[in-house]
């Protein structure tokens, strides 16, 4: 059994090459201004904590190690090169207010990816400041609001969002101060556009759309939706999240988006660091350019006749939303951005969201061969489709709950799991396009497998993991209620022997 | 294929088995007035090739010696931190939804937590959010929902980072929430306890307290926390962590403590890179508990008993409760905290606690040292921890133009966040400055400042 | 079952980010010069190549993740510090051809190495030039070869070891052209001095030894050995395998040696590398000096009155045994151990030593208390010790092998076993200065444990490992002669399906 | 205490049971008057000052743009390549003892194995030996164990890097054999195989053959092997491997094909890092395994037959045989050898048949821009692979050292290592030196040439 770092503590431990000499006391600070003891962080030396951390870390699954087909997450191979490239010493050390001077290198990579960002959305004007695409979202929608305002029409607060839609969509809106309208989804998967004309109002602020939805499939009639809201006066917010399937193919822009984020961490293979960073970037249409968040990365040219790149705040963009991120938001991931696109090209782009495609479809043909239940048969996965395992639970009293655990005995991380809501017990599969075609097999052959054992010795699925065979740190499946109704949140035990 | 494994045999394959043609024909259900031709983007090169480009231009920046603080901070960072940090385990993995895959993660982030209540002496932390600035707008909104008195006034002092305001005023605009600014005091540089009497009974939702302030300045914590607290507000405190190594948490505040603190976790552990990425951190006591933005994680058992970590509380979260959630937050700066505990974890109590001691001496020597250039003196008299306002006898813009082509950064000109300073510089030396740093500051600065202009 | 990366290979899959485009054929080359294949290496693609060797990485137990009592070995810490500042871009890209002027850095680090090594070990001039502890051995046997040639006296070439010596020892006196004889121990563990006395004579180059030696104690009749074998002709060569358990506290130049060999690996903590690289840096006394091998980094005044450093070779050192590197050794990882002394210091190597010893003679006090046997009862344990397993493997028919295999499944690295063969069914523990007192408790309980189980259930130990538990890559005890009766040393099946 | 745990409870506790007083106790056995009193060290650093001092250091060595070869290549190695080989697990553990708490380590060098064995076209590897040179001088060894002619001649042609001869000179010299250098032909730069013939019959031991040799020239190897093989010699094939992405694997090279073939890993996947680590390589035909020195990994099963991996052939090695071992080597490269199977598994075939190729095609290049300045001819007439000996109408050193300063590291000076060679010049572009590089080398040396004296 692993323990904590602080069941490893112990009084008077400590790693004296990190610990700076303490100075003559700090006598000039008076006293009521100090903390009276030490702060309660754990004595450890270094071979503890790098072997700690070290073994820590062998207890997750991921991309390195294993098949991870999370839906709606799109884990795929992120390059070492981006990751080493992006953490050069110039870049790291850069100070964010150092003069740009120090920082034309950076500055015409984010310049530069800028550019890119807005070709690919097939938008006029970009800003990498979000630092995720939730935040990516509030932007967006927050230059919907400041466009209606600055129309003098603020009384449009309501949001438009497909039922299926991700949860971050209507949280946006919410913080974003709009009220949000669920529009239903018809049994192919496409929006219900006769619900989606009957909402659209006076008091509608815009829609906010992820196509290919988060159904794993292509909205279809995204024109004519885009008529709609536009002919009732409002605005189109593209959620840019599961952009990997159509990357060079479709542009959200000329579906008639007039807002865009990017998942850099999905669509341009940032890691995913057990739960970021990642990055945000909005693209937009000439009407929002002038509300974007600042700073934005501006060229001009110096007295010299060469390039130069500098950042652009409020002095700019009079109109501009403002600041979202204290500095200029993850600029490392956003580097990392860079050099990946700078790898794939406009072709390697097209390339990618053909084969996250071809393998999403080929995995979910396979699994329909096999009798798996699919949640749009009539339609083409995208880079993602759901299965629905009601069949299944309805047959052997097993969840996709089980099922997922199950997964894991298997050595696969599970697909996302009861999201989107609307099928029950399913799970939204995304290979990526990285995967080999001998993974999706092995994944294939476990899911027939496991669909077996749920008929044979379904306590075997209830039970499961039993313990995730990775040494000292297997444990089976854990008590969430528990977790959520006495709250422990930290660790109180005395933290020395 | 760059990152694409499929043979011509695979595709075959596979598309035989979908029972198309082609990759193309997969695309069959997009209206074909919406597929584009092919972008214009530049060349894909080899890793070869833009291994040079970015070295070559990572090259092109270089920092210098670096007096700037201002929201960022430089510090000594264990080689250990990243190379532990960085490990694949840790680096590609998601948000650990699926918590038996995820105990590396969840696990370290329990303890994350731990270390961050336990530094501001708060009942518990959440996993991060984006950075500083976004952290305390969350935190705003948290103490706006939580408030005794709800659509009340939210004070922030202007001696909070003017970006930090910025980032608050764009993520409460659309809140219609009342965002107040207090002035600070011309001679001590922060907020006079007497400003805020004439808030009195007018429904304060919450105050902000930032330790130490923008100009390096303490803040008179308690009194100002007791005032709070008697008006029914809720207080938030917003730090930087390494002063909590010298300084009295949050959580410690007057005679009940801050209710919410939060910060820019950059300090511990986490390079400069131009800004970001950074974490935010959050934590609060618990009656605020279920009002904290994003991921939260909690010990609980196996059936065999074994001790397991999980996400928990995520009733209060988008993918949940969707509008009604406490934040939409989703993607974090996980990676970053796996650093910070890592980083925390080698210094240890005496580690953080000296590093915090040294860079107030650090800064108190630069000061003497700048001070003894005629001309140079302090702008503000309140004690400091590690930044320190100056005021120059000369605009500060030419001067730190000056300087950087001399290979120093010198300092944040606070012209640039508050009007009428445009002599004001604000300083920083952390423990990674030397005495010889300074001395070759001090030097250059008095050159600098006695050159004839032109 | 993880597989090879061979296993995994398929046709036509190919990394292009790593392929430069092919150009024009090589015309010029004639036919006769080229391969008519392609060759033989397989076709995988990134992520599959990162995913096979992190999960290969995760099944290794190492002193990142695990106690490593491997004696003999000093498998301690290597502080991440090290490994990072010595891979510094400055210092990993320079060519070894490179004019000095660009090499300045690393050359004072290199010079200031030298010095502190001739310090520590109470030498008159250093090389660093050997590349493990068995180099350093072949150029201090070669050095005292040398010398006597250079003296007239070539027919001295009986090379000296105790019968408990290291394996390399003996194999470089015979690279160096020596016959070998052994000397026997005395029941203490000290060299039989009357034996020395008696094997000493004309044909006597010189004496290797080890002290501490690997029988875990110090030779304390050391300088009556050098007096014996100074008074015979010959010179007394000090194999510093063992430093950690001295350094700062002992000096071999004052023992009486001639030369000197460091293993940075050990001594001052470059990481083993699942075998290498370490360096074996040599320290000699004046009279050996002339032969050092080549080069040696020398300082200098340039015309600006600025220290300036440069390899010097055979034009300085005439005498010198030659090179026994193509260009100047393993420069990375003796910048490690630069690095690692700068951490230390005087006062820090000393304490090294000193906790070496401590952590050493507990875990011994302890072992011994719980009723095992210790080799050398009446002695002090040096950093490392012996204990024998032969009153367990005479009443339960277990062996050591049998001990150290359960080990493993104790989440412990096994000690060195059957080292030195002098001490029937023995362990050779080394703990190192690096581990708690936690971890050694541990490690007893462990072993208490096993024992136990010895004498109830043999068989578990005699099985044993059953599979280290490692996710895909547990093995069960493996098959030693299968492997070398019918050597299977490459992979020979087909490559692709 | 820098790296090392021990709280004075615990030291207390330890003392205790051992029944001393303090450290300094234990010590007790060791002759007083050999105790040192303390060292004269630099002073104890923290990791912080260390980590300033060398980085200061490093950005002193700047290598610039290089085209120098002569046994070390800069080459494209992925990212990935270091990334993972500098896991932890990978970086800490030890020489396989204990296979399976190993196996990670065993089944790669397994891989490894059969890499190199199947880039040379023989029958089995070993897990790597220090360094090209050192490989060469194990390999001539062990040649001169495994002859038909024991005590014979060894042929080392003049055509080896003359550090590789150093060595083998070195290694060789206590052991009586008879090392007989080989001239080259002046004008092809390369050995005529009838400077062979004068040995026909005179008991040769062995014959090693380099290619390329150092001079880039190709070698008749088939030629040379063939006359080798019907004198009963073994022939060693030194060889550089990225070249055999292009070139003859040494086990077909004539009729029979060469018995060992060795060389320098460093093109590999390692970095330049003047001079080390890098990792030889030893691959040999079947009759000569158990000649063979180093570690060697095999393929065996545990009793349930699954398949494992572990150090066998023993019986070979210093730790079994000590004085009548193959060689004395103990520790190796290990963790280069982790690089280098990654580096290859990720170029695959055509990375690394393509990277040949690419550098023969840019070095061609290279050389037709710099033949193009006046004066400046090719040395010798013989085919090359990704090197060329020039010579310049001027002493090569000046002009090195005016290149140098001007950023660029121009070639190895040939009368370093061979007499009346003042004016060559050898010089190499691998694949990572574009066309501008080129460009910017031949404008740079025309302009260095035509610079007045002084
Ligand atoms: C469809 C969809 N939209 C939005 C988001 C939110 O993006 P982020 O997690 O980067 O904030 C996600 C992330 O999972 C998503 O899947
Ligand atoms: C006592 C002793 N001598 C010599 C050596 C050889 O050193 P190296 O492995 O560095 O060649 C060792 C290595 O294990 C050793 O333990």
């Amino acid at each position: 059994m692993l323990e904590t770092i602080f069941d490893i503590s112990r009084d008077e431990r400590r790693n004296s090459q990190h610990i700076p000499e303490p100075p003559a006391p700090a006598e000039e600070i008076p006293e009521r201004f100090l903390r009276s003891a030490p702060p309660p962080l754990p004595r450890v030396s270094e071979l503890q904590v790098v072997r700690h951390y070290t073994r820590l870390s062998q207890l997750n699954f991921s991309v390195d190690t294993q098949f991870y087909p999370l839906g709606s997450c799109t884990m795929k191979y992120n390059p070492r090169a981006c990751h080493v490239l992006a953490t050069l010493p110039g870049f790291v050390n850069r100070h964010p207010f150092s003069n740009d001077d120090s920082g034309q290198g950076m500055l015409r990579c984010l310049y530069e990816l800028q550019e890119m960002l807005g070709e690919i959305a097939g938008m006029r004007a970009v800003s990498l400041i979000p630092m995720a695409g939730a935040q990516g979202e509030f932007a967006g929608v927050a230059m919907i609001r400041a466009h209606h305002r600055a129309r003098g029409d603020d009384a449009r607060r309501e949001m438009l969002v497909p039922d299926a839609s991700h949860g971050t969509n209507p949280a946006t809106a919410a913080m974003c101060g709009c009220t949000v309208r669920e529009i239903p989804t018809n049994s192919d998967g496409d929006v219900d556009l006769e619900a989606l004309r009957q909402a659209v109002g006076k008091q509608t602020a815009g829609l906010m759309l992820t196509n290919p939805s988060t159904l794993g499939v292509f909205e279809r009639q995204v024109k004519r939706m885009a008529e709609i809201v536009h002919a009732a006066g409002g605005l189109l917010y593209y959620d840019g999240a599961n952009l990997n399937a159509v990357a060079g193919r479709v542009r959200p822009g000329d579906m008639g988006f007039d807002a865009v984020h990017f998942n850099t961490h999905k669509t341009f293979a940032t890691p995913h660091g057990g739960g970021g960073p990642g990055a945000g970037p909005v693209a937009v249409s000439e009407r929002l350019a002038p509300y974007l968040p600042v700073p934005i990365v501006k060229k001009s040219i110096d007295d010299k006749g060469r390039e130069w790149f500098s950042w652009s705040g409020e002095e700019d963009l009079p109109d501009s939303i403002g600041r979202l991120a204290t500095f200029a938001g993850n600029v490392g991931v956003l580097l990392r951005a860079y050099v990946y696109l700078r790898m794939t090209g406009a072709e390697g782009l097209r390339r990618i969201s053909g084969f996250a495609t071809l393998n999403a479809n080929y995995l979910m043909a396979r699994l329909r061969k096999a009798g798996f239940t699919v949640a749009f048969p009539g339609r083409r996965a995208t880079h993602e489709f759901i299965i629905s395992l009601k069949p299944e639970a309805d047959a052997c009293g097993i969840s996709a709950l089980d099922f997922a655990k199950r997964l894991l005995e298997y050595d696969f991380h599970a697909p996302t799991i009861y999201f989107p809501s609307l099928v029950p017990e399913c799970l939204l599969i995304e290979p990526t396009e990285t995967e080999t075609l001998e993974t999706l097999d092995r994944f294939v052959e476990a899911m027939i497998a496991i669909r077996r054992e749920a008929q044979t010795d379904p306590q075997r699925l209830q039970t499961a993991p039993h313990a995730v065979p990775i040494p000292g740190g297997g444990v089976g499946r854990l008590d969430a209620t528990r977790a959520a109704r006495k709250p422990d949140l930290i660790w109180k035990e005395k933290m020395s022997r | 294929m760059p990152f694409i494994p499929h043979t011509p045999a695979d595709i075959q394959t596979m598309l035989q088995c979908i029972g198309v043609p082609e990759v193309e024909s997969l695309f069959g259900e997009i209206p074909t007035d919406l597929r584009c031709p092919s972008l214009d983007l530049p060349p894909a090169l080899g890793e070869m090739a833009v291994g040079r480009l970015m070295r070559d231009r990572a090259e092109s920046d270089a920092n210098g010696l670096c007096f700037i603080g201002a929201g960022a901070y430089e510090h000594h960072i264990p080689a250990a931190v990243w190379e532990i940090a960085g490990r694949g385990e840790f680096l590609t993995s998601y948000t650990p939804y699926q918590a038996e895959a995820s105990q590396g993660t969840l696990r370290l982030l329990y303890e994350f937590q731990t270390m961050m209540a336990g530094l501001t002496a708060m009942d518990a932390g959440n996993a991060s959010l984006y950075d500083g600035g976004s952290g305390l707008g969350e935190a705003v909104l948290m103490a706006a929902r939580s408030s005794a008195h709800p659509g009340g006034k939210i004070l922030l002092p202007a001696t909070i980072h003017p970006h930090y305001r910025a980032v608050v005023q764009a993520m409460t605009r659309d809140q219609d929430l009342e965002v107040v600014e207090i002035p600070f005091d011309p001679v001590e540089g922060r907020i006079h306890p007497k400003t805020l009497n004439r808030f009195h009974g007018q429904k304060v939702a919450a105050l902000v307290i930032p330790q130490p302030n923008f100009f390096g300045v303490l803040e008179e914590v308690d009194l100002l926390t007791d005032w709070a607290k008697a008006e029914g507000a809720i207080v938030v405190g917003l730090v930087n962590p390494v002063s909590l190594g010298l300084l009295k948490p949050p959580g410690l505040w007057g005679a009940q403590g801050a209710d919410i603190a939060c910060g820019d976790g950059q300090p511990l552990g986490i390079p400069l890179s131009s800004g970001g990425p950074y974490f935010g951190f959050l934590c609060c006591k618990q009656p605020l508990l279920r009002q904290m933005p994003g991921r939260i994680v909690g010990r609980t058992e196996d059936p065999q008993g074994n001790t397991g970590f999980i996400l928990t509380l995520q009733a209060r979260e988008q993918h949940i409760r969707r509008a009604k959630a406490t934040s939409n937050i989703c993607t974090n700066q996980g990676l970053m905290t796996v650093a910070a505990a890592i980083h925390l974890s080698l210094l240890g109590p005496e580690g953080l606690a000296n590093t915090a001691a040294v860079c107030h001496a650090r800064t108190k020597a630069l000061v003497e040292k700048l001070t003894a250039i005629p001309g140079v003196t302090r702008l503000f008299s309140g004690p400091f921890f590690h930044e320190v306002a100056l005021k120059l006898p000369k605009p500060v813009a030419p001067v730190l133009a000056r300087l950087a082509r001399l290979g120093i950064q010198g300092g944040y000109r606070l012209g640039q966040g508050y009007a009428q300073m445009d002599k004001a510089l604000l300083v920083c030396a952390t423990e990674t400055r030397t005495e010889a740093d300074l001395d070759l500051y001090a030097d250059t600065l008095s050159w600098v400042l006695n050159v004839k202009e032109g």
